[in-house]
């Protein structure tokens, strides 16, 4: 029963990262990363019921606090004020980026198989769709050309650490969770300043600006 | 035997000690030339002196060695003095004696670098090239070997404001420091058991031939390019005129000096094993080099350029000797390796002696004239008697004239090289004459070069009205050039007193001594093989020519008369006589240039006939800087731009970059 | 454990005032006597370990052996001794108007922090936490290196963050596996990451997670070490932040994250019993020094030139720890010593350079020793230095590190001695053309600092020629601890 | 033990005195016997003698900027080849000074005098003295090596590089036929064209400037130094056909001292002298003055005869 649930979390948490390599328009992909996150806590309650390791009640409170909450408004505000609501063009196009995408799944399943093994935790399975959520995260940072979309790429890539220690160890300890949280919300802070000041600069997010310094002639 | 109740290494540490000191006194008060001339340079002769007693001495006594609480943890500084570093010790001790002298009154004010500091890179200098000879483990090898690079780059660069000047030194620092990285490279082949790096550890490490091979050819290049080994030698025409004479004299007499230490220290002492092949390699890039060298001075029109080129011919010469040594050693006839040896090593004394001389000489002449062009001298024999008069003799001895030193060595090779037919290889027995062939070929256009050198600057008429001007050079320039000048004379009388210290060098690096055969015919004769086989008087020599020379002059004054009238110069007739008319350097040159235009890359501009004031000009450059150093640079730069595209400023390409690698790890582990 | 105190304690107090005082003229002053603290604190705390040994305070929370704790001294030495010159240089900044007094604040604050996250890497004993403040490391210089708020600046600081944050999740996915792996042995809970109890047990730990564990780590923090072909940001960010800023992240932080993967190099040693992890790391090593030295010829500004020079070093310092033995590591450890003494006087010359001629194109930069003779030849005998000039002590370790790599991998060395000879030609023909020569230069209103410059001169000097016994004991039980 | 010394010293002397006397009559023989070959009834042997005389009556005249070392030249000259003569046996072959130089060293003693006789020539600082100078150093600085090799193929036969032993050796062996050293003798000859400034590298009796190379060098001597160098050289040139005797036919060259040898031996030496001197006449008398530039083509020649010279030796033994 719970690993189904588990699977479940897992196999939507996969489906989100999908839909946000997927999407053009910046302030869905907001939104999806905010489910990703309410996903996140969900597993990490379940997981935490079923283990009885009550210290993920905490890291579960603490993720919807923070990404399913302030992170999402926090952005949101930013592109209201930033007026960048309107779509993304990618690098690469979508078809051509779900290919890689699921070419790395099955990367990251392979990848996952024999740690799944040595794990003895109810939700080893899915630490293959971890590893899979954090590559598809990057790929998605490489593949965006706007400044905000690559931070939500970060963002969703912390999301899948979160979730590969939930699902591998039941967490990591506590004072390295709250420590990782805290680097998060700082990190948020400072990229907002920093989203202001590349504004300012460039008039613009588009990291097409930011070539300049480089080793290659032209 | 052994005067001093100090052992010869604590004194040669305590000069070594003295002349830090003394570079460190001279930032005290830089500024003040008085200070640094007339105390400091004078206090470093005395060290010169010393050194120089201490080492003809220990020649003698036993190797001892000596274990400094410096250095590496696992490595401290081991010294070591036998035969061989006392022979070199001895070489740098006299030369620093003479050129401390001829500083102490050298130096002027406002002269490029203040003359505290270039006092301190004087000295460190010095210091360092002893520390180069004593050195007895790898660590303090390479680190006395870089710092001697580096002191003398500072000074070449003492005048930095001239373009030609830094890329020289560029050049210079550039080549010392790949030299000293395939030194590194050696050394690290020749690796003892358990990473050991004392000298001792790499002589007693086994070589298989080919590592042994490798060890040697990486040391050959190294040493080389230190030597000005063709076809390393592009830095050394450059650097050496760049620097102030004193400065140019230690590079050419000593600094290159330790380079042939080097070589003959790893060749014969560390290396377990001499292959022939090694010797033929050397003998002919010796060679290559002493041709090259010598027809590249013939058609220089820089004096201290010329006198560089000089310094490549030489080493060319005394290369040659080590390859025969190498050669008779590797085929055990250990009669003629101790001959060539000592004919290597005897050389290196000589052209320190009249090579510092030279440049000193010049020195004097660029003081009193500030000219270096030679097209712009000439007739200085009027103005300053004294410079020139002791150039003369070293002149005369780089030559390779009797009855002076520079002869001696020479014969010395020559016989060497005939006795080559002895050696069981065929092919050795028709070559090796040819090349002493090329050997004579060199030393017959030293001839040619020196004639050059010494008619252009001192003789005929004044090209230039300033020289008018020109003064003779002060007391302490003298007293310098006037050791020099003695030590060309007495090496060139009494050869039979150095190659009894010479045989102490000889008997552990081939185990035979010449003394023998000399000692069996007295010490008027000079027979390093046997009496009937080859002989030399230096004295008779001098005796039969001064002995004729007097009674001629007598008898000539005797029966006749000594009357003497004075007028324009004849010249056929011609009505008038400018000093222009008198061949040039670039005239002198000509038939060299004309007889082996192949070797030369000349550009000549020959002016248009009918133009007012015609303006001619040429130039011989290096073929090799085409052909080799060029194509290297530009290997660099294409390799760099390729790689300079993987930097492409776009972040996504990084973000790729990082994401690739991690995958690729990650196949990698599976 | 006050001195362990201490040393963290006084730069985050530094840290608190300089955040409210930051911007009163006597700051630069407090940010000088806050860094004296730490590195007297930090020196206390060294002798303590050369007497007493390693010790564990705060119930194992923080660890100190003999490994950290030099660099402990290090972190703390050349941060005071940039704080010594920051003073100066970021008061000429003001006065040509390049930064405003809340910047100056933004500064001093952020300055100490970094030094704190530095300085909690090195002392704290949980390698979670070593990841924490490695990331806060980062975090607390992104806006130092857009300090200046000029387009070039802020797209540094951009890469800048980017990079090192995406790397360094992959470091902690890496730590999470190697959680997993040890959990198994000492249970779940917050001990599972203690390195002393991981090192007890590293031979238990399951191999095959912990060379994948290992992979992640050594992306991650070789991004921040600067590792090709992870080190796109550090050119960017060394040429654009403030000079001070260069030095530090030059000359220590590249040397923590070293530091960091070090650590796990060593769990992942005892686990696998093969040089799995030595080999990546001397792959890794060697590819930094070779692009190190190609891109070396290509530059035309200056920091940028010696940020290449730093990837370069680093590479061969990685090398050296990759291929193990006691000699190896040893010279490893000297090198780092050495390297960012050098590295970070050099940065002090080339900022006052770059001060007074207004730029960083080296083009505009001739003459130095004709204008100002220390700056000339600081910078000149300190790039003799980086360049592996004998006496100096970088030719020490660099003649450790290659007679061992002709010993154990004697492919390596001939590419090591090639790269080596770029690297000279390109970075000498530069810095004497800056060195030598005319020019037209102004004095500047404050006065340079170069105390720090000769004082570190003076003991990379001292280095090659002589080490001392104790610090030679010191580096030697840091090499038998690396193994 | 003193007597021999006695008697090597006073055989020494003679041949010394001899060659030195004797030496212009060679010159004038080969003159005289080039007017013959020319039908020309030619100024007498005896010419080259008045010629010294007159010269040594006469008064030297220096130009203003002479140094003391063009008066000195001419006397270094004079005595490096009094010397060089003194050293090759001509006569005997026991002679006091024969071991202060082997055949190298005498290749110095040449090079010593010419090196002055091109200083001298630069010391006034005229167009043609340096032209002289450097043309003349630029034919040497080519024989030099030729001669060398002509020398090392007799020495590598008997293995020894002073005269003496060579000259004692080939005297006294079994007549043998040496390929090597036919070579060797003609490389020789040219060598000694070249260096005594004969015809075809040099003419000595040229009045063109443009084509001179050692009248240029001598252009401002007068008096008493003309006379000495031009004795100098006539010694040289005597010196280098006793030189090419005592190398290629020794036969009669006394071995040691005593006295009734002697005779025969001069006998044998005036002999081969005249023979060798008829020889050189006709050579010139035939063959014409050749571009300056032709000569290192010429001397290139030589060194490659002598060098094979060597090479055969070295490959059949003989």
């Amino acid at each position: 029963m719970s690993a189904q649930l588990i699977n479940l979390m897992a196999s939507l948490m996969l489906l989100i990262a999908f839909a946000m390599l997927a999407q053009r328009r910046i302030l869905s992909l907001v939104y999806l990363f905010a489910w990703q996150g309410a996903v996140l806590a969900v597993n990490s309650l379940i997981v935490g019921w079923y283990t009885g390791h009550h210290e993920l009640y905490l890291s579960a409170f603490f993720t919807v606090l923070l990404k399913v909450i302030a992170l999402p408004m926090v952005l949101h505000y930013l592109i209201r004020r930033l007026g960048i609501q309107w779509d993304v063009e990618t690098l690469i196009n979508i078809p051509a980026t779900m290919l890689a995408g699921i070419a790395l799944v099955v990367f990251a399943f392979n990848l996952a198989l024999p740690i799944s093994q040595l794990a003895e935790t109810i939700t080893r399975g899915t630490l293959g769709i971890a590893i899979a959520v954090v590559l598809l995260a990057f790929l998605m940072m490489i593949t965006r050309r706007k400044a905000v979309p690559q931070v939500i790429g970060f963002l969703a890539m912390e999301n899948g650490l979160f979730f590969a220690a939930t699902s591998a160890t039941y967490g990591m300890p506590m004072v390295v969770e709250l420590g990782i949280l805290l680097d998060v919300i700082v990190g948020v802070l400072i990229l907002g300043i920093f989203f202001f000041q590349v504004r300012e600069a460039f008039d613009s997010l588009d990291l097409k600006h930011m070539e300049k310094l480089k080793e290659s002639e032209s | 035997m052994y005067p001093f109740d100090t052992a010869p290494l604590d004194l040669i540490l305590g000069v070594v000690l003295l002349w830090l000191l003394i570079g460190l006194a001279g930032l005290a008060r830089p500024t003040s030339l008085r200070f640094v001339s007339r105390v400091l340079f004078p206090m470093g002769t005395v060290g010169g002196a010393m050194l120089l007693l201490v080492a003809v001495f220990a020649i003698r006594v036993e190797p001892v060695s000596l274990v400094l609480p410096l250095g590496l943890p696992d490595l401290p500084f081991h010294l070591r003095l036998d035969a061989l570093s006392a022979f070199f010790i001895a070489l740098v001790g006299a030369v620093a004696l003479g050129v401390s002298l001829f500083s102490a009154g050298y130096f002027r004010q406002g002269e490029g670098t203040v003359p505290g500091l270039l006092c301190l890179q004087y000295h460190v200098f010095l210091s360092s090239m002893v520390l180069v000879i004593v050195a007895d483990d790898a660590y303090l090898f390479m680190v006395a070997w870089e710092t001697m690079a580096l002191s003398s780059y500072f000074m070449v660069t003492t005048s930095h404001k001239i373009a030609e000047i830094r890329r020289a030194g560029f050049l210079y620092l550039l080549m010392a420091h790949i030299g000293a990285i395939a030194l590194l490279l050696c050394f690290g082949v020749m690796h003892g058991e358990a990473g050991q790096y004392t000298f001792d550890a790499l002589r007693s490490s086994a070589l298989s031939p080919f590592w042994a091979s490798a060890a040697f050819l990486l040391a050959l290049f190294g040493f080389g390019a230190k030597a000005g080994l063709l076809p390393l030698h592009v830095w050394l025409p450059e650097a050496h005129p760049a620097a102030p004479s004193p400065a140019s004299a230690l590079m050419s007499a000593v600094m290159l000096k330790t380079a042939i230490y080097g070589f003959l220290r790893v060749t014969f002492d560390l290396l377990p094993t001499q292959i022939w092949w090694w010797g033929v390699v050397t003998l002919v890039l010796g060679l290559l080099t002493a041709l090259f060298g010598v027809m590249f001075a013939a058609v220089q029109s820089d004096m201290k350029r010329l006198l560089a080129y000089s310094s490549i011919e030489n080493i060319g010469i005394i290369f040659a000797g080590a390859g025969l040594a190498i050669i008779f050693h590797a085929y055990s006839n250990p009669h003629m390796a101790a001959l060539a040896l000592v004919a290597t090593l005897y050389h290196c004394v000589n052209h320190a002696f009249f090579k510092s001389l030279l440049f000193l000489g010049t020195g004097s002449v660029l003081h009193a004239t500030h000219e270096r062009s030679l097209g712009k001298l000439g007739g200085l024999i009027r103005n300053m008697p004294w410079v020139a008069g002791l150039s003369l003799v070293g002149a005369l001895a780089i030559a390779g004239l009797p009855p002076l030193n520079g002869f001696v060595s020479e014969w010395l090779l020559l016989q060497a090289f005939l006795f080559s037919p002895g050696l069981p290889n065929p092919y050795l027995n028709m070559l090796v004459p040819l090349g002493s062939a090329a050997l004579v070929l060199a030393a017959a256009l030293s001839g040619y070069v020196m004639v050059k050198f010494y008619g252009v600057i001192f003789l005929g008429q004044q090209r230039e009205e300033k020289l008018r001007e020109a003064r003779d050079a002060g007391l302490w320039e003298r007293a310098g050039l006037a050791w020099f000048a003695m030590g060309c004379v007495a090496l060139g009388l009494f050869p039979m007193a150095v190659i009894l210290l010479l045989d102490h060098v000889t008997l552990p690096l081939v185990n035979f001594t010449l003394s023998a055969a000399i000692s069996g015919s007295g010490w008027l004769l000079f027979t390093p093989v046997a009496a009937e086989r080859a002989s030399y008087s230096p004295i008779f020599f001098l005796l039969g020519i001064a002995g004729t020379l007097l009674v001629t002059f007598l008898a000539v004054r005797g029966f006749y008369h000594g009357r003497v009238r004075r007028s324009a110069a004849w010249d056929c007739g011609f009505p008038e006589q400018t000093s222009r008319m008198q061949d040039s350097a670039e005239g002198f040159g000509q038939p060299i240039t004309q007889i082996f235009e192949p070797f030369f890359r000349v550009r000549r501009q020959m002016p248009d006939p009918f133009s007012r004031r015609p303006v001619y000009f040429k130039t011989n450059e290096d073929r090799l800087w085409y052909w080799l150093y060029l194509p290297i640079a530009r290997a660099n730069e294409r390799i760099a731009s390729w790689i300079g595209v993987l930097q492409h400023g776009r972040i996504h390409l990084y973000l790729l970059y990082s994401f690739i690698t991690l995958l690729a790890l990650l196949l990698f582990v599976r | 454990m006050n001195e362990v105190a201490i040393t963290l304690g006084s730069p985050a107090v530094g840290a608190i005032l300089l955040a409210i005082y930051g911007d009163r003229t006597q700051a630069s002053r407090l940010n000088v006597l806050v860094s004296l603290v730490t590195f007297a604190a930090s020196a206390l705390l060294a002798m303590r370990v050369i007497s007493e040994g390693a010790l564990l305070v705060y119930n194992d929370a923080f660890f100190v052996d003999s490994f950290n704790v030099f660099l402990v001294t290090l972190t703390a030495f050349v941060a005071f001794t940039t704080a010594l010159f920051s003073r100066p240089y970021m008061l000429n900044e003001q006065g040509r108007g390049r930064i405003t007094s809340r910047r100056l604040r933004l500064y001093h604050c952020m300055y100490h922090v970094f030094v704190l996250t530095m300085l909690l890497v090195l002392l704290t004993n949980n390698i979670g936490i070593m990841w924490v403040a490695l990331e806060a490391a980062t975090l607390a210089t992104v806006l130092l290196v857009s300090l200046y708020r000029t387009p070039a600046s802020i797209e540094a600081a951009w890469k800048y963050f980017i990079l090192c944050s995406v790397g360094i999740a992959q470091a902690l996915f890496g730590t999470i596996l190697i959680y997993l792996a040890a959990e198994k042995v000492l249970g779940g809970g917050g001990n599972a990451l203690l390195w002393t109890h991981l090192n007890q047990v590293k031979g238990d730990l399951e191999p095959t997670v912990m060379s994948l564990a290992f992979v992640f780590l050594i992306v991650g923090y070789g991004t921040k070490a600067g590792l090709a072909p992870l080190h796109n940001w550090l050119p960017d960010a060394h040429a654009e932040g403030p000079t001070p800023i260069s030095a530090v992240l030059s000359g220590l932080l590249l040397n923590i994250a070293l530091y960091a993967i070090v650590r796990c190099k060593v769990l992942v040693d005892g686990a696998l019993e093969t040089p799995f992890a030595g080999n990546l790391m001397m792959g890794f090593g060697i590819l930094s020094v070779v692009i190190g030295a190609f891109f070396l010829s290509r530059q035309k500004d200056v920091k940028r030139m010696f940020a290449y020079s730093s990837i370069e070093h680093m590479g061969l310092t990685t090398f050296a720890f990759g291929m193990g033995g006691p000699v190896a590591t040893f010279a490893a450890l000297l090198h780092m010593t050495v390297h960012s003494l050098t590295k970070s006087a050099i940065f002090f010359t080339v900022g006052h350079a770059a001060q007074k001629t207004g730029t960083q194109v080296m083009d505009d930069i001739r003459g130095l020793i004709v204008t100002n003779p220390t700056i000339g030849w600081g910078m000149m005998l300190g790039t003799l230095a980086i360049l592996g000039m004998p006496p100096f002590g970088v030719f020490a370790s660099e003649f450790l590190i290659l007679t061992t790599a002709m010993r154990q991998e004697p492919w390596a060395a001939p590419i090591l001695l090639v790269s080596l000879g770029v690297a000279f030609a390109a970075m000498f023909m530069r810095v004497q053309a800056m060195v030598f020569g005319e020019t037209t230069a102004k004095r500047l209103p404050h006065a340079p600092a170069l105390v720090p410059v000769f004082v570190h001169l003076g003991l990379v000097l001292m280095l090659g020629l002589w080490i001392p016994p104790y610090l030679a004991d010191w580096y030697r039980l840091a090499a038998k601890l690396i193994g | 033990m003193t007597l021999d010394i006695f008697v090597s010293f006073l055989s020494q002397l003679t041949q010394t005195l001899l060659v030195v006397l004797i030496a212009p009559l060679m010159l004038g023989w080969v003159a005289q016997c080039r007017a013959w070959m020319q039908n020309r009834s030619g100024p007498g042997i005896l010419q080259p003698y008045r010629v010294l005389f007159k010269l040594l009556e006469k008064d030297a005249v220096l130009a203003h900027n002479a140094s003391p070392l063009f008066r000195s030249a001419p006397y270094i000259q004079f005595g490096c080849m009094v010397l060089a003569a003194s050293v090759v046996p001509i006569i005997e072959t026991n002679l006091l000074f024969a071991p202060a130089a082997d055949v190298i060293a005498l290749v110095g003693v040449f090079a010593l005098a010419r090196v002055f006789s091109a200083l001298a020539a630069m010391d006034v600082g005229t167009s043609f003295g340096t032209l002289g100078a450097r043309r003349e150093m630029l034919v040497a600085s080519l024989s030099e090596p030729a001669l060398l090799m002509v020398f090392f193929t007799p020495l590598l036969i008997v293995q020894s590089s002073s005269l003496n032993t060579i000259v004692d050796t080939l005297a006294h062996r079994e007549f043998a036929l040496y390929p090597s050293l036919a070579f060797a003798a003609v490389a020789f000859v040219m060598v000694l064209l070249a260096e005594n400034a004969r015809i075809p590298v040099d003419n000595p009796a040229t009045h063109l400037e443009l084509t001179m190379i050692h009248e240029a060098l001598i252009l401002e001597y007068s008096g008493r130094h003309l006379a000495l160098i031009e004795w100098a050289n006539a010694i040289k040139f005597t010196t280098y056909c006793a030189i090419g005797i005592a190398l290629f036919v020794p036969w009669g060259i006394a071995q040691a001292g005593g006295w009734q040898v002697l005779p025969g031996a001069i006998l044998a030496l005036f002999v081969k002298l005249g023979v060798a001197g008829a020889g050189l006449a006709l050579l010139e008398t035939i063959s014409a003055k050749m571009r300056i530039f032709r000569a290192p083509e010429f001397l290139s020649m030589a060194f490659m005869l002598a060098a094979l010279g060597m090479l055969t030796l070295l490959l059949l033994g003989a």
